[in-house]
């Protein structure tokens, strides 16, 4: 059967049949009835937003929403800040700097998160003590755990420190000090952050594929490299996508990040888009300008995230 | 949106008022003064109030130097509720006396004289359509030098006259291997210390008229050009690990005598408090060389908002104990600041103290007192972090020579307008 | 009139119509199984008749009530799901209770009536357990079980012996059948194989794309397939069916159907249909099953038209209880079933017995019989 | 599955293959998880050094003379703006805040999957995709409508308890901070019961279906007896999210008598003057983290086993 036939229908379509009573008909309803408040809170409380952001970015809104439409100038600006932008702009920062963490943050938190995730799958002693030691950074607030990192990357307190009094003076690590390289120290905190939970997902998926297909490919006479690279990964395809929607959405929301480890680092250095949009919306009063940074990072994940809905909720003939 | 919320709360408040015959005796305070000193200081005035039977509901937000509370405030008054009285600086509470959300005290301001006592410079933030919209607390200047004698007397250094001097008393630091500047290296920390460069480099009459008034022609001159210079000058003389530092640590660095001086704001003096030290015998404060006469000043103020009628008497109560000669003693004292208001005996205040509260008097008569535009009290927030920002990237390298700073400047301000 | 009745049941999705008119009718106490290839809208109808999905035109009645809009649960059936769909989180006694549950049965009577079908299908020893601590055959017997405390006016079973091992299969299968005999409920059954609709019913219909091919007892199913459609999917081994053409004239009308490197055989038909004879010199599909073609011996005495002819034999399939031997006729492989103890060798050439009063001719164009 | 377990082929010279890849392995482990509790120890050393070790010690350092001091000030003494009681009050804020927020967005996510996929309808598919991209916006551009609606209904609130007695909650900053939760976790809550809904066999709908059960009768006896994996991943998932907030709590429930734990932690920590206690912040910050922690040691477990059964599947 198809997968069509196999769902229960639920609009009716009677056609010259008698009605059926108000009763049933509720009961018919009813689901849609119990799902309705979820969409509509989504509509109104997510969908009408944006559509009072992208509202915004035209008006010339300071300190406060003005709903007097002005124009695009809020785009021209960005676009400037886009491609005039010697010495860079935030905004120019913040963008090459979303592409930076976003590919590196997602790129390696999937490696390693696979990575820890097959060697915890060998039949590990003590597995029970060291899951919940590489899920745990997940549990804290970056509030809390911003002031470790930024100690520890920092040249005067931490590592470097710590090694040059055991002797290794030679030693240097100073990225959070320095405007070039400061992005990946947040890098470094936001994989410490998320890398563990991506582990518990690829060590899900790996439970769950059939031993008897791990089985067959080694009597095939597949190394174990091999046996990871051609059957594993590709299995495990449904975890890399949902890991990614996940990564993907911590990465767009990593605010906190920023500011708790480098509180932007030197000269803006370390901005995200969204810590962008805040400082304009809110600090310089230029609520415009974020809501227009806020509609081009909602296009972008639009361009990046509507592909893949289509392609995972559209209707698959089995 | 705000007509609308005006509206909802006028109703909100009208039913309030219905359901309270009894006044509120409440005062609901948003502040994101958390930290030990402040929070003591702050404490004098709701042991005021609880005296004259009004309690105190606190709410806090730290973070960011108010950056958190003040995003909390706007989400506050979006919803329509308003706290009594809000901490808030320079241009914010224009904005928000624009918008229509403040309250009017100009009865008690009258009654109380404020207008006399308080310096003009501050009225201009705390009046609006000559109306009281703000009781300010304290006068912060920023064009301050903070020395640690026992370094200073190992380096055999003398009082900094000019900025050469001053640059001569660093080289001395450096060759003693102390760490001659103590910076910390976020934005409003550089731009704060260039504010005391630029009035050192141009005099007072060039920092008015490019950093309040924005004149294009004193952005882009050459004096600004050489400000940079001094500034690019000054950057050599901090040590390698100054990005991201809070200013606070920089202040201990000073203290305990790692670091031979600090260009700070007086809020550093708290620090010195804080750690027992006296002004004369364990640190010494100067104006920023080539600024003595003039005062770059930043004030925080008690926004008052409009608020129900039942709770005006509070509201009333707060800001006369805020701007009483006592408070304004007692806090300013804890806090490293000067009082908002000129009549206040400085008999309490130490030498530093002292000193700060006669160059306020001295540069409000004269008219040398200037708003900082670090500490967004020169020009709108959109300007002051544009300026920040030029500021910021010149000093770790994104813009590499003065004459591109001064370019960036110009364009930045420009945009930002 | 009949106990249960559909009449013109269309269902479409969007513009899909997955029920093109379906008029299907049962007595009381029958045993109507749907039987079709996958796809062809059995378990559809089957849920329409359970009211899990709602129809588009039509009529479906049950002892004279319509019940096209009523809930499932209204409907008084019950139904026998092909994964048994036993709710993991209860035990044996939850399942088989839950529905007396939802309506309200005092807790002593479902009690009793569990006890009573525990009996009948000896999982007593089962009632405490969950069922993922059952063996398949447990929990297909807990699953009739949940259905059979009901005693509904109406059974369902949709495909309820597909997840079986061959054995266990069987072994169900005469179980429904005795359970049918013996309770005498009327039962629709879903399956897409043809031996459990041979074996169980009272009525089959063959379905295929939406429609019903044939509606009718297993004989006449079996014997009188309407076309070439039912005529292939039911028996097995399957009917042969070659391609031939009809010679001769009037009444004398003899079948020929061509050889590779032979002859062709001639094959005259004693009481052909009369249609028969519109189709002089045409192409014709010859159906005859293979136990009415068989060695000479073993071919029914009384029959009334038998034609023998010497064919090619290819391959030898000794099955025990019979022998199966596959010529060539027509450019097609034709079994035939011979006695298991018929002397056969491959690549000989022997004698078969073709009864033409079995035999049945399809037009190749619509595909429908020749009557 | 679990592989690599391959059999050692040749031993050489003593020491089998085997051994030296089990060797690689754990060591490996033990290497990454000395990664991830690094910033742990920093934080657990300086929450029990003095100030003084804390100022001229080492970062990295055992303390020297270990004291509980930090933590006891922590909890009962040091001050949240002008209210000098610790932290322990603001536990229960959080609570009472976290857990409703959690258990309404959790049930609410697990109807919504049970009927996007046992009760589908035309357009499905869209109705569940424009819930899923909800998870993308950035809070930051919702925090000034929200509010404006918060405030909105607060007002109405007070004309209900003007009118009836009852206020019904709108206004207050918990409803609203657990509001603002379930509106904003819907779209995650609803993609991990879609998901796991999804292989739950439908079949076992029908079934209830024909016993009699109705719509909630049919979630609540079978759908939500047999999601024990999915809740766990759920309410893991949004207890850590929403018990970690900083954002939305501060914006709508900065006040004392509802400030959740992180507000009043990031006052403690945050402060900007005065030497910085950072023996008594990391131990507040430890303090604040125990429950999330505890969530995660606990549950771990159930965790793997919950996105094994369904929340990882595309």
């Amino acid at each position: 059967m198809t997968t069509v036939a196999t769902q229960i229908k639920l609009t009716p379509e009677h056609n010259a049949r008698p009605r059926a009573s108000v009763r049933s008909r509720l009961q018919d309803a009813l689901p849609k009835i119990v799902l309705a408040p979820s969409f509509a809170i989504t509509i109104v409380f997510v969908y009408g937003f944006i559509l009072w952001t992208v509202y915004l970015s035209f008006t010339n809104s300071k300190t406060f929403p003005s709903y007097a439409i002005s124009g695009p100038r809020a785009y021209q600006r960005l676009w400037r800040w886009t491609f005039e932008s010697d010495p860079p702009s935030s905004w120019y920062t913040s963008i090459t700097n979303m592409g930076i963490f976003g590919f590196l943050y997602i790129f390696i938190c999937l490696a390693l998160g696979l990575f820890l995730a097959i060697l915890l799958d060998q039949k590990i002693r003590g597995e029970g003590m060291l899951r919940p030691i590489y899920l745990y950074p997940m549990a804290l607030s970056f509030i809390v755990t911003g002031v470790a990192w930024k100690w520890f990357l920092d040249p005067g307190l931490g590592l470097e420190q710590t090694l040059h009094q055991w002797g290794w003076t030679s030693f240097h690590f100073d990225w959070i000090k320095n405007k070039d390289f400061v992005i990946y120290t947040v890098v470094i905190a936001g994989v410490w952050q998320a890398s563990g939970f991506i582990m518990a997902m690829f060590l899900a998926g790996l439970r769950g594929i059939d031993g008897e297909i791990m089985k067959a490919a080694q009597i095939d006479g597949a190394t174990t490299f091999q046996l990871y690279r051609r059957i594993v990964i590709p299995l495990l395809r449904p975890v890399f996508l949902s890991a990614f929607i996940v990564l993907a959405h911590l990465a767009i929301k990593s605010y906190d990040l920023v500011v708790a480890l480098t509180s932007g680092g030197p000269g803006g250095s370390a901005w995200l888009p969204s810590n962008f949009m805040y400082e304009y919306t809110f600090k310089r009063n230029e609520m415009a300008v974020g809501s227009a940074s806020a509609v081009i990072m909602l296009m972008t994940i639009t361009a990046i995230i509507v592909p893949y809905l289509y392609s995972e909720l559209r209707e698959r003939p089995r | 949106m705000l007509r609308k919320l005006l509206i909802g709360t006028a109703l909100g408040s009208g039913l309030a008022f219905a359901a309270h015959a009894q006044d509120v005796k409440e005062v609901e305070m948003l502040h994101w003064w958390t930290s030990g000193g402040e929070a003591a200081a702050l404490n004098v005035l709701k042991e005021d109030l609880a005296k004259q039977g009004f309690a105190w509901k606190d709410v806090p937000v730290a973070g960011g130097g108010g950056d958190a509370a003040m995003t909390a405030l706007k989400a506050m008054v979006a919803a329509g509720n308003y706290p009594t009285a809000s901490q808030m600086l320079g241009y914010t509470v224009l904005d928000y006396a624009a918008a229509g959300v403040m309250g009017d005290l100009t009865e008690t301001a009258v009654k109380e004289g404020w207008d006399k006592s308080v310096p003009a410079a501050l009225q201009k933030f705390s009046v609006y359509d000559g109306k009281w919209v703000a009781a300010p607390v304290n006068v912060h200047s920023v064009n301050w030098l903070w020395i640690n004698k026992a370094v200073m007397d190992k380096i055999g250094g003398t009082e900094p006259k000019t900025f050469d001097e001053f640059i001569a008393l660093l080289d001395k630091a450096k060759a003693a291997g102390v760490i001659p500047l103590a910076l910390g290296g976020q934005n409003w920390q550089e731009a704060t210390m260039f504010d005391s460069v630029v009035l050192s480099t141009g005099g007072p009459e060039f920092y008015k008229k490019a950093f309040n008034d924005l004149d294009e022609e004193q952005l882009k001159s050459d004096t600004m050009k050489k400000s940079f210079d001094h500034l690019a000058k000054l950057v050599t003389y901090v040590d390698p690990n100054f990005s991201g530092r809070d200013w606070n640590l920089a202040t201990a660095m000073v203290i305990k005598g790692d670091a031979l001086v600090q260009v700070m704001g007086d809020w550093a003096k708290g620090e010195f408090n804080a750690a027992r030290k006296t002004p004369g015998t364990d640190f010494l404060c100067y104006r920023f060389p080539g600024t003595d006469g003039s005062v770059v000043y930043n004030s925080d103020m008690f926004g008052m908002f409009d608020v129900p009628e039942d709770r005006k008497a509070a509201q009333v109560a707060l800001a006369t104990a805020t701007l009483s000669k006592s408070f304004q003693s007692a806090f300013n004292v804890v806090k490293g600041s000067v009082p908002a208001r000129t009549d206040v005996p400085d008999t309490d205040f130490d030498a530093c103290g002292k000193k700060g509260m006669a160059d306020l008097k001295a540069a409000n008569e004269g008219g040398t007192l200037f708003g900082s535009l670090a500490q967004g009290y020169g020009a709108p927030p959109a300007v002051a972090n544009a300026y920040k920002d030029v500021v910021s990237k010149f000093v770790h390298g994104q813009i590499k020579t003065s004459d591109e700073a001064v370019t960036q400047l110009v364009n930045a301000i420009e945009d930002a307008k | 009139m009949a106990f249960l009745e559909i009449d013109g049941l269309r269902k479409r999705f969007g513009s899909v119509e997955i029920l093109k008119g379906i008029d299907l009718d049962l007595e009381k106490g029958g045993f109507l199984v749907l039987v079709g290839p996958s796809g062809c809208g059995k378990s559809t109808l089957l849920n329409t008749i359970a009211g899990l999905e709602t129809i588009t035109e039509g009529e479906i009645r049950v002892d004279g009530r319509t019940i096209n809009d009523l809930h499932p649960s209204k409907r008084d059936i019950a139904m026998v799901f092909q994964s048994y769909a036993l709710y993991p989180n209860m035990t044996v006694a939850g399942n088989i209770a839950f529905g007396m549950e939802m309506r309200g049965v005092p807790a002593q009577e479902r009690q009793k009536a569990i006890d009573k079908v525990a009996k009948v299908l000896q999982i007593g020893h089962l009632l405490q357990r969950k069922p993922s601590q059952l063996s398949g055959g447990q929990r297909q017997r807990v699953a009739m079980g949940r259905a059979l405390v009901r005693d509904p006016k109406l059974f369902l079973f949709d495909e309820p012996l597909s997840n079986l091992d061959a054995k266990l299969r069987v072994d169900m299968r005469i179980e429904i059948k005795r359970l049918h005999a013996t309770t005498g409920t009327t039962i629709v059954y879903v399956t897409h194989d043809q031996i459990e609709a041979m074996t169980l019913a009272t009525k089959i219909a063959v379905m295929r794309d939406g429609e019903v091919q044939q509606f009718g007892t297993p004989a006449e199913i079996y014997n009188n397939p309407t076309n070439l459609f039912v005529a292939d999917f039911m028996g097995s081994p399957a009917m042969n069916l070659i391609p031939a053409t009809i010679d001769g004239n009037g009444n004398a009308l003899s079948v020929v159907l061509q050889r590779e490197a032979r002859e062709p055989i001639s094959l005259r038909l004693a009481d052909a249909p009369t249609g028969l004879s519109a189709f002089h010199s045409k192409p014709i599909i010859f159906g005859v099953r293979p136990e009415a073609l068989t060695d000479p011996e073993g071919a029914e005495r009384n029959a009334s038209n038998i034609a023998t002819a010497d064919c090619h034999i290819e391959v030898v399939e000794p099955a025990g209880s019979d022998t199966f031997a596959v010529t060539n006729l027509g450019g097609k492989a034709v079994v035939a079933r011979l006695r298991a103890d018929a002397n056969i060798q491959p690549g000989t050439v022997t004698p078969l017995a073709f009864n033409l009063t079995k035999a049945v001719f399809f037009d190749p164009a619509t595909e429908n019989r020749i009557v | 599955m679990s592989v690599i377990a391959t059999p050692a082929r040749q031993s050489t010279g003593g020491i089998s293959a085997r051994t030296v890849n089990r060797i690689v392995v754990y060591g490996l482990l033990a290497l990454f998880a000395l990664f991830y509790l690094m910033p742990l120890f920093v934080m657990l050393v300086t929450s029990f050094k003095t100030m003084d070790e804390i100022q001229n010690g080492n970062m990295l350092a055992l303390p020297q003379a270990p004291t509980f001091e930090p933590w006891l000030k922590a909890w009962g003494e040091t001050c949240v703006g002008l209210t000098c009681a610790g932290i322990k009050g603001y536990f229960w804020n959080s609570i009472k805040m976290v857990v409703p927020a959690v258990l309404i967005s959790t049930l609410l996510g697990a109807i919504n999957g049970y009927v996007l996929t046992k009760w589908r309808f035309r357009g499905h598919t869209v109705v569940f995709g424009l819930m899923l991209f909800a998870c993308f916006i950035p809070f930051q551009s919702v925090l000034l409508p929200m509010a404006t609606i918060l405030g909105s209904l607060g007002r109405f609130g007070v004309t209900l308890r003007n009118a009836t007695g009852f206020s019904f909650g709108l206004g207050n900053p918990t409803v609203n901070l657990v509001f603002v939760h379930v509106v904003y976790g819907l779209g995650f809550t609803t993609l991990f019961f879609r998901n796991y809904y999804e292989a739950f066999p439908t079949e076992l709908v029908k079934a209830a279906q024909v016993d009699g059960a109705s719509f909630f009768q049919i979630f609540r006896r079978i759908m939500l007896p047999n999601s024990m994996p999915i809740f766990v991943v759920t309410v893991i998932y949004q207890f850590t999210n929403i018990w970690n907030d900083f954002l939305f709590a501060s914006a709508y429930a900065g006040t004392g008598d509802a400030m959740p734990m992180t507000v009043a932690l990031n006052n403690v920590v945050n402060t900007s003057t005065g030497v910085v206690e950072y023996n008594v912040n990391m131990a507040a910050a430890m303090i604040a983290a125990l429950p999330t922690l505890l969530v995660y040691v606990v549950a771990g477990r159930y965790f793997v086993r919950g996105l094994m059964a369904g929340a990882v599947k595309g």
